[in-house]
């Protein structure tokens, strides 16, 4: 299990083979990434802002949460923070697991739990100006379904 | 004393990421009520309470929450990463 | 969208990264891959038969209803054919949308309609010979949810 | 003359992957038996319908369907993709 909170960009390709390198015999491996969409108005970029020592503990807890819950061989979460320009990564989330059902309920998971618990806070850097993103009342929502 | 830390929008309208403070306050609420009488910068912060959240030691936590033992105490607006 | 049925080996990172470049502004990119697992008993490789020209149709067909039930950016499905090792990659599928939750629907739907309604028959050969896969109660009662 | 194919065990059993066959049967339930019929290898591969699956001009369908302008007929067992 890897967790990578780090300001500089990746290969979200090689991270995938590195991945499915390591999970032995799984079978079933799911990934997810998330991108800096360019939003109405001209997105110049995107500054994400986190807590340093919480974010990393929140994130274990979550994929733990996740190992408990379904069965996993590996799980992988990386996240960047810092100034990002429209396009890039932002984050990805990959499993691994003998059945396919169980990794993809687990990326589901991580993803919505990560959106909505782990201490990070994106500003959005428009020709208008910059202004925090605020979270969704169904960002939230999607945790019930766990 | 204990480290007081401020996250996105609360940090700019409190305008200082961290700051060490010297309380007496028993909760969570109990501090909040203190920061908001000392200056217009942390009423504006703490306005509206259902916008914020609270993690003590780096766990999510609620306001009614006991300060005992409390090294760092964290005010963020609802996260929004992923 | 792309459907490749080829007895070839890919690259599930390079396709990955290819196919997360043309998608544009769409923000969430979910993958599945597939392993050739080894079984007990000792798997030595995998025999995969197809019905040539069905197959792509089938299968288009299936991206064709994802596409009608969520909001898709652009969809990929590779599966090989023939004879694979042990450890070898048997299949990818990749989706695009400005959601995730539509990104990871339509990825599970194509997964679950691929086992069952894409015409490829899997023969494992291991130490004690050669046996066809058979499919399995569950993989039909999972296309029950959509 | 319909062009039938076999799939996986079914072709295994009968021992050919297609084969032309000049026939008067109406559905693809006539055409089994016609198979059926024929030697003990077709007896084999049709002896439990409900293992097998069938294709008309490689569109699923179901035993009952109808022939008629059919130019190609596909038995297998169920799929086992992904």
């Amino acid at each position: 299990m890897a967790v990578r909170v780090d300001p500089a960009r990746f290969d979200p390709g090689a991270e995938l083979n590195a991945f499915s390198k390591g999970v032995g015999n799984a079978g079933a491996v799911v990934s997810f990434t998330g991108v800096v969409r360019d939003v109405a108005g001209g997105l110049s970029a995107m500054e994400i802002e986190h807590y340093p020592g919480m974010t990393e503990k929140a994130i274990a807890a979550i994929v733990d949460e996740a190992k408990s819950r379904w069965s996993l061989a590996d799980a992988l979460v990386i996240h960047r923070y810092g100034r990002l320009e429209a396009g890039e990564m932002i984050m990805m989330v990959a499993t691994a697991s003998r059945h396919r059902v169980d990794a993809f309920q687990a990326a589901e998971y991580l993803m919505d739990y990560l959106k909505s618990r782990a201490p990070f806070w994106k500003k959005e850097l428009t020709r208008d100006g910059a202004e925090w993103v605020e979270a969704r009342d169904e960002d939230e929502a999607a945790l019930d379904r766990w | 004393m204990i480290e007081v830390l401020y996250f996105a929008w609360v940090r700019e309208r409190i305008g200082i990421p961290r700051e060490r403070i010297e309380t007496g306050a028993k909760t969570v609420a109990d501090l909040v009520e203190e920061l908001q009488r000392r200056e217009d910068r942390y009423a504006a912060a703490f306005e509206d309470l259902r916008a914020l959240r609270v993690a003590i030691d780096q766990e999510l936590t609620d306001f009614s929450a006991s300060l005992e033992g409390a090294r760092e105490v964290a005010f963020f607006p609802p996260m929004t990463g992923g």
